[in-house]
């Protein structure tokens, strides 16, 4: 006799959904044969009030727009701008700018390093690495101000130079974060069961990625080596070196192998930007912001964040405020098509640990 | 970049006929197509020029000229190149036809453009409700929605908003005022 | 004999004093306060040793963290949540969106005053509210708790017509159903 | 007065396993968070929150199988306790272990679970009805090795009471686990399984299924679950004690040698994810059954 199938509602109340959104999944035993999503539980409506602030004020928005990394919003909303209006950026800016977001890409690993293990049911790595993030967001918060939210990579540079010996706290935390991402590997990389649980689940290929416009950790986890860093470079990150590592299995344990070595990388950047960084200035100094107008045009900017390429698309009519900004974050794709078909196959036990992997974040998704 | 951008507008003069281009500073270029050979374009982007990866899709409400302006921003990994294709359709009426079987992701944009803007699309699969529950108002990322009316009328505000708008005044107000002793040494 | 009325009195001061020392927060994260959450309850904060813990489903928790701005979709499965709950049951306003709206004053799709819909009985101010802050917000409860003047479940018991038309008037779809558990 | 004192003797038994399982419980979680770099709560913690799930309303109920779930499952612990010798030379802690055989007891160790597998799905939640379905099939798969390295032993030391098992380590010197190692490692890998901790809590994984049978059982229903589980996995200490460990003299040797063997599912437990439910099953129809059987092939010889 065949079973019936059951509908089991995954969120948007969960402790295994990343974030506020929601599944339906139809199981047959512990199978999942249909998943739908459905989304809308964060929609905030930035994107309309965008087009009723001005310039600076709905530079305070593009942080919000995803909470696990905020920074390559800001620069996006930044380079953006600046391309439209064709200003002028000073060159150690810019290499602030990469350090920054190379933290903010480091705090957001740690917060993944969480997310996947406690998917799994390893709760001690959880505990272990966002405690160490603490140590990032306390430079952030020397640096900006802020632990989450800092809204210091704006529009003609960054809003002020690195205090005095900022540079060797930065090299003395990596250096601790270094000893401490060898603690993790011991603990999940090395683990018989980590391993067992996830060689083979959550199966992205290579036709799957490019029919579905993948992006990121997920399409390097596939073998196909992109990173809008080396592809389409931006701010300094062509002047430096760096490797793009990528993984042949297409499941979730090739893309933390991935992303294992990214955490690596984003140590190796910003080391190499403390060692090359120029003097100068930090900020050409925008007008009034009351009356600051921007010339007419659009630009589409994009970088890589911790879940794969961001783009950001800004319309300015001539006016003090944009006239449109549209953001397509990674999770825009990987977290409603993609998982729906990635989760067909796959076990209850095992979505949670799938939406961690594929990069799921619904406040992206929803905006 | 340059003979890239020249070669591609070539082959795709070539095949179209109502296509205009522009020609930006770096990896970037527009084609201004009718609406009518969207799939067409899109899909000879993708097939035979290699352009695989759809970056974006994205919609302008440009209220007084009474039109909507969609743009696919498509890439390509191997030219390095970021193609715009842009369409304009009245705002009235709109209907665009449907793209989501040349990329599965497209689905997404457009039932998000269907509930935002309240663009027909042509045989688009999914449910009706993307981000919104129960809406009944004009689809709200047209520019004629006032979101603030519409908050104001429907939510309640904390008492104390109003002198926000004061604030200014305030600050200008306080700045001329005598800074007592112990934040002296604080202040500039 | 011992009187009723003081054994009564004792047994609310032992009652209390428990639950002030066992605060088991519903894992919701309703907004992008959420993610200060796991800050909050590892290693440097470790919100544990006070007695705060996650509790996975509504029936086992004590305490509703609306973490951040609720849209009017979440809010539908917010007041479903918190009806759920078993009594007692306390809410945390956490951010400066669900005191005013804060940032989001003027969107069409977020609520401005969470107390107009549930009954809040701490709020914890800030965007995003530090760990500190926090913690801050659970001590404060933990005061009103011990103090036995956290009764925000008796306030929507009581006030429930007023509460459900206000939720009603934001979500045509509401559920009618009766609030009796 | 013979009766008298076995009354006081049987209340005194589920007092001290109620005690005790509900320390170790706390001591657990002081112990995973200095584990995890940080202080923990306090080890009287889940006395707290016992307390504090006792006083709460519980203003509906799925059906009168959902409120006899948890009793199921506290009368399964407490007369289980009935039958586990928790000293050596009995005293006050006698209870009924004189008759109690050891096949009796394999029967009411599975009583509760299916007690609770009635009440959690009469509680409707898909949950829950997921969480019994792993539950079950994980018991099937740890009670085999269970079952062989208890079987072992009556075959070699030709008693089916544990009484008999403690008199022969009594008599020996040697404790079982070193008289039959292979009968004592299935259990112990056995034992994993029992307690539930990582990598085998796959019945209530929170990630997973929301905390599973008990989604729905708050406030007393969570209180009766959480002292019937304390009193549980103090009787299986015990139990273990008593047949490998050569029982205990007194309480203070009783609390240092179930506390060692508890230790053993905690640790592993915090180092390890889960595993799924068909692996879990693997697992335990690997080794601990090669060890099963190598237990009884050994008693049988020997």
């Amino acid at each position: 006799m065949r079973e019936k199938a059951t509908t089991l509602y995954f969120g948007p109340q969960h402790p295994g959904i990343t974030g506020n959104m929601m599944i339906r999944l139809k199981v047959e035993g512990d199978t999942i044969i249909k998943a739908t999503t459905e989304v809308g539980y964060l929609h905030r409506a930035f994107e309309k009030l965008q087009e009723k602030r001005n310039w600076l004020q709905s530079f305070t928005m593009m942080c919000r727009f995803c909470v696990p990394e905020t920074d390559p919003m800001e620069e996006l909303y930044a380079r953006a701008v600046e391309e439209i209006e064709g200003r002028e950026v000073p060159e150690r800016a810019k290499y602030i700018r990469v350090m920054v977001l190379e933290l903010a890409r480091l705090a957001s690993f740690m917060l993944w390093y969480g997310g996947q293990n406690g998917s799994l049911g390893l709760y001690t790595m959880g505990q272990w690495s966002v405690g160490d993030r603490n140590y990032i967001l306390d430079l952030f918060e020397e640096l900006t101000g802020g632990r989450i939210y800092h809204m210091y990579i704006w529009p003609g540079g960054v809003r002020r130079d690195l205090p005095k010996g900022f540079e060797g706290r930065v090299l003395k935390t990596l250096d601790y974060l270094e000893k401490r991402l060898d603690d993790y590997d011991d603990l999940m990389f090395d683990n018989a069961i980590f391993k067992k649980r996830t060689q083979g689940v959550g199966i992205v290929d290579k036709a799957t990625a490019v029919e579905h416009g993948v992006v990121g950790a997920v399409l390097r986890g596939c073998g196909i080596k992109s990173d809008i860093r080396i592809d389409d470079p931006y701010e300094v990150y062509d002047k430096l070196d760096f490797i793009v590592p990528t993984s042949d299995g297409a499941d979730i344990w090739s893309r933390a192998l991935v992303r294992r070595q990214e955490a690596r990388q984003s140590i190796r950047i910003i080391r190499q930007v403390i060692d090359t960084m120029p003097g100068g200035s930090v900020y050409n100094k925008i007008p009034n912001p009351q009356k600051w107008k921007l010339p007419k045009g659009d630009a589409y900017v994009r970088a890589e964040s911790v879940r794969g390429e961001v783009g950001l698309y800004v319309v300015s009519d001539g006016g003090t405020m944009p006239r449109r900004v549209h953001l397509r974050g990674a999770a825009y794709v990987h977290g409603i098509t993609l998982l729906e078909d990635v989760l067909v196959g796959e076990n209850i036990a095992d979505v949670s640990a799938i939406m961690n992997s594929l990069g799921t974040c619904p406040p992206e998704i929803e905006r | 970049m340059k003979d890239i951008k020249a070669k591609l507008t070539e082959k795709i003069k070539a095949s179209f006929d109502t296509v205009s281009e522009k020609d930006y500073n770096g990896n970037r270029l527009d084609f201004h197509v009718d609406v009518k050979i969207i799939p067409q374009i899109l899909t000879f982007l993708k097939v035979n020029l290699g352009y695989i990866h759809l970056s974006h899709i994205s919609c302008v409400d440009w209220l007084e000229e009474g039109e909507f302006e969609i743009i696919y921003i498509l890439w390509s990994p191997v030219e390095k190149l970021k193609v715009f294709v842009r369409t304009r359709i009245n705002r009235e009426k709109p209907v665009l036809p449907n793209i989501d079987m040349i990329w599965r992701q497209a689905n997404t944009y457009e039932r998000e453009m269907r509930e935002m803007f309240g663009i027909e699309i042509e045989g688009l699969e999914g449910a009706e409700e993307f981000l919104l529950e129960d809406w009944q108002e004009m689809p709200p990322m047209r520019r004629d929605f006032q979101t603030e009316e519409y908050a104001e009328k429907t939510f309640w505000s904390r008492e104390g908003r109003e002198d926000a708008i004061d604030v200014r005044e305030e600050i200008i107000k306080r700045s001329r005022e005598e800074i007592p002793d112990f934040a002296k040494k604080y202040s500039r | 004999m011992i009187n009723d009325k003081n054994s009564q009195k004792i047994v609310d001061i032992i009652q209390n004093w428990a639950r002030k020392h066992s605060i088991w927060v519903l894992a919701y994260g309703t907004g992008c306060g959420a993610i200060e959450i796991p800050p909050t309850m590892t290693s440097r904060y470790d919100a544990e040793r006070l007695g705060v813990r996650g509790a996975a489903t509504p029936r086992q928790a004590d305490v509703l963290l609306v973490t951040g701005y609720l849209t009017t979709k979440t809010l539908k499965r917010v007041i479903r949540v918190y009806e759920q709950m078993q009594d007692p049951k306390f809410v945390i306003g956490f951010g400066s969106c669900t005191i005013n709206g804060g940032m989001y004053y003027d969107s069409y799709n977020t609520i401005k005053l969470l107390d107009k819909y549930l009954p809040v009985d701490v709020y914890i101010n800030g965007c995003m509210p530090r760990p500190e802050a926090v913690l801050a917000g659970f001590g404060k409860l933990q005061e009103i708790i011990a103090e036995g003047r956290a009764n925000g479940a008796q306030k929507y018991k009581d006030n429930l017509e007023w509460y459900k038309a206000n939720q009603k008037k934001i979500i045509p779809s509401l559920l009618t159903t009766d609030y009796n558990w | 007065m013979d009766l008298l004192t076995n009354i006081l003797g049987a209340i005194a038994t589920i007092i001290l396993a109620f005690v005790v399982g509900m320390s170790y419980g706390g001591i657990v979680r002081k112990i995973t968070a200095r584990v995890h770099n940080r202080l923990g709560p306090p080890w009287y913690q889940n006395f707290i929150d016992a307390y504090k799930l006792f006083g709460k309303t519980t203003a509906i109920h799925h059906g009168w199988m959902q409120i006899m779930g948890p009793a199921f499952l506290m009368v399964s612990s407490v007369v289980t306790l009935m039958f586990v010798p928790v000293l050596n030379n009995g005293g006050w802690f006698t209870n009924l272990n004189f008759k109690g055989d050891l096949i009796f007891l394999l029967y009411l160790m599975v009583f509760g679970p299916l007690g609770m597998a009635l009440g959690a799905g009469q509680t409707g939640n898909p949950n829950s009805a997921i969480g019994v379905t792993r539950g079950l099939s994980q018991m099937v798969g740890f009670e085999i090795p269970w079952v062989m390295a208890l079987v072992a032993l009556m075959i070699q030391f030709n008693t089916t009471t544990i009484t008999g098992l403690m008199d022969v380590q009594q008599m020996s010197g040697t404790w079982l686990m070193f008289s039959s190692p292979f009968a004592f490692i299935a259990a112990v890998l056995a034992m994993l399984g029992m307690f539930r901790y990582s990598p085998f809590d796959i019945v209530g994984a929170p990630t997973e299924l929301a905390s599973g049978p008990v989604s729905e059982n708050g406030g007393k229903f969570l209180f009766t679950m959480m002292s019937s589980g304390s009193i549980f996995s103090f009787v299986k200490l015990t139990l273990y004690v008593d047949l490998f460990m050569g029982g205990a003299d007194n309480l203070i040797i009783l609390l240092i040698k179930t506390f060692s063997i508890y230790m053993i599912p905690v640790l592993y437990g915090i180092v390890s994810p889960r595993y799924r439910t068909e692996q879990a099953i693997r697992f335990f129809w690997g080794w601990p059954l090669f060890f099963g059987i190598l237990a009884i092939l050994y008693a049988a010889i020997f």
